[in-house]
């Protein structure tokens, strides 16, 4: 279905049900979409996995979705980071499950849930801690580790320019995540800079086909209501 | 005889695309015939046509100084860009293809068991050299895959079959088979007549004897009604 | 290491070994690099193994290779064209080994290659004849074959324009094989319509980043020279 | 003591860099330590930095005016874009290390073993939070990876050591440690000592044992030479 432009974030993460699992975008605060977590944490959902590349930041976006104690676990590739500490202080009372997933092997099974990949051997973390439980295979003299993809009910996901097709352009790295966490969920809301007419964004730099994008909320629309 | 033309079907599955997706669909048409779906499909029906050799919102064939040989089709026919395309890779592609993100696709056929089961690469003949191209991941990729195809072959046999006789494409993924004579839906509870044209249902039963044929739902101009 | 700006076709296949597997860009011939292709015919390497969409068109670029009797083998997805008469001829008289790969698994081993993924579970040929022999899984409900990258000693790609740094834009459809196949050869050979400085492509819009690629001849060049 | 500080220690570093790839090389730093390395590669060195967080040509760090949020490194620094930049998603990225695309990734470590195995990304200690996020694939993708490290903890215990007692980043992942003491190769064939710098052979195995050092190829200012 074609995307649908949102009046507000609000609406863009309106329906979502206890128990879903959120991805995420964002690398720190880069391409992190803070209003429509913002936004997730107004709309109530409990029970929420979330996956992400880090575990909040501050007390805002991510943070206070945490806090609201909605959250049973997250995935991500690194919690811990100066200005987490409302994570830290979940995990350390045991109020919240951790799955770390190394980044790369994180972005891929993103990559697989969206490419209807039923799994893959991946390298990373072969030997180590990570591998626990794992199933290894050894492939052409090189040893992996059987990688699942990881689907998300929902994401959440910050671009810079959307088209009113759904298609998307990113700013710098604040691309990171953003293109694969779309095309790995059953509904994707994206956050946008502005919109923009079918044809005003240039067909061979388009980053995120429309397909994958549901609803969109543009910040100049928002200022405007 | 009141059967359907080539066009007709065409005219059928575009109107069945766009009554089933009203916001707009993400549509794959396969080579041949299929392609004429394009030509029916109505004035805003915000359907959006992908083809597997890296682009959405593709526009009709190209003619005369429109023809570039950098933007072809898959069936390698020269054709043009509407305003909201995007290109990508072939990975890229077939990743929304077998993930799912595509709404519909419709492709020929040779055979369609009753089962949902498509047969459209190959003959079986020994001396045929094998080609598959992108069938195999059409087949099992959209939301729905549906076949368009005339009923009976040149011999008079049926197409549409209990069993495949020819090497399979995919295993249970045809949901609907638009033919010249009657439109299918196929699947495990077997094989219901939905229309009927130019062909009374004891006729058609008869004809495609022995295949089991649920006649509850049963339209069209074949029945009176 | 940087990639290297040629003087010419033959520079930039120099060095090609009998016994190599050649990964051919190019979706018929949109973006097939034929003057690439001819200078490998020049080039001399023999006992070939050929990875390409398809099988050559008419009697140049690889049908031109193919007509050598240098390629031992053949892996495609559409070997079978109107106008493949070379490849025809090689395989009916058994004097040509064919893979046929489904087109969106042909680009998904390329990408694994390049993506340093050991297999990965691909729900595209279940059932089909191009099933045998492969490892058969069930995944959370669903069947999957597991398919192995595919990896090239060279690539020839054809791509719009590239930097001076190596990085690529494409045109259009012609898009299609080049970015996955460049990721997947030891050495990837390009060639383009113009070079251009470094910063003259826009950092948002690059397709091929320069680390892929090794060699470059661009066309413009080639005619000066 | 004349031993290295770690401007010396990135500077032989980017010395190694730019001598053993003196077309350019391709090169990730580290979070910390080791993205001093870039304030000394040489001019006209050609090496593009790759930061995993999605880009190639990473320029120096932003001041001032210069600083985007959107536009930082994998530390979360802001940085800045040297003409020939390129922007990926997270799965292009990780797929580029993975792959085997960069030429040197230089990391910092908590342990190394003799056979190469890294240990960085938690010190075993039961209240801390893990957190991995790159390291394991980065241990893994490069075609080569270095440790910049001090040879002694605030203990005075060695940091390079027979087996590693921190849970494991890689395995036998690591091929040249470099130190404020002393330059190693380790691998399959154990220690080797490259160079010293502030400490004389005797004293070095003195220190290091009972890990066994290969002395054949020592260089530098310890042994007089």
């Amino acid at each position: 279905m074609t995307a649908r432009i949102c009046t507000g974030y609000d609406e863009a993460v309106a329906g979502t049900a206890d128990g879903s699992t959120v991805l995420v975008g964002g690398f720190g605060m880069a391409g992190m979409p803070v209003e429509l977590v913002d936004a997730l944490v107004r709309q109530g959902a409990a029970d929420l996995t979330i996956v992400s590349n880090n575990a909040g930041n501050g007390d805002t976006g991510l943070a206070a979705l945490l806090a609201t104690g909605r959250v049973r676990k997250i995935v991500c590739s690194f919690p811990r980071q100066t200005d987490s500490w409302v994570f830290d202080d979940l995990y350390r009372s045991g109020r919240i499950e951790l799955e770390v997933v190394p980044q790369g092997n994180l972005a891929e099974r993103l990559r697989a849930a969206g490419a209807g990949i039923g799994a893959f051997y991946s390298p990373t973390a072969v030997g180590t801690p990570l591998a626990e439980g794992k199933e290894v295979r050894e492939i052409d003299g090189r040893t992996y580790l059987l990688e699942y993809p990881i689907h998300g009910d929902l994401a959440l996901v910050k671009a810079h320019v959307a088209d009113r097709m759904g298609n998307l352009v990113y700013r710098r790295t604040a691309r990171n995540f953003g293109p694969v966490m779309a095309t790995a969920a059953s509904t994707v809301a994206v956050q946008v800079d502005r919109v923009v007419d079918a044809g005003a964004l240039d067909p061979e730099a388009v980053i995120t086909p429309g397909v994958y994008v549901d609803r969109i909320v543009p910040a100049a629309q928002e200022a405007a209501a | 005889m009141n059967t359907r033309t080539k066009d007709d079907i065409a005219a059928a599955i575009a109107r069945d695309i766009a009554g089933e997706h009203p916001d707009g669909a993400y549509v794959n048409l396969g080579i041949g015939q299929p392609t004429l779906v394009a030509d029916h499909l109505p004035d805003g029906s915000g359907v959006v046509l992908h083809t597997e050799n890296g682009m959405l919102a593709m526009g009709p064939a190209a003619h005369g100084d429109d023809i570039d040989p950098d933007l072809i089709n898959a069936g390698k026919i020269p054709v043009t860009e509407l305003p909201g395309a995007a290109y990508f890779h072939q990975a890229d592609s077939f990743a929304m293809m077998r993930g799912g993100h595509l709404d519909v696709c419709v492709l020929g056929a040779f055979q369609v068991s009753a089962g949902g089961d498509l047969a459209n690469w190959h003959t079986g003949a020994p001396d045929a050299i094998p080609a598959v191209g992108g069938a195999m991941d059409l087949a099992i990729g959209a939301k729905r895959v549906w076949v368009m195809m005339t009923l009976f072959d040149k011999q008079g046999t049926p197409k549409l079959v209990p069993t495949c006789t020819y090497p399979l494409t995919g295993v249970g993924c045809i949901e609907r088979v638009y033919t010249d004579l009657a439109t299918f839906a196929v699947g495990p509870d077997g094989v219901r007549v939905l229309e009927v044209h130019g062909i009374d249902v004891d006729g058609l039963v008869e004809r495609m004897a022995p295949l089991e044929l649920h006649l509850d739902r049963v339209v069209g101009s074949g029945t009176g009604r």
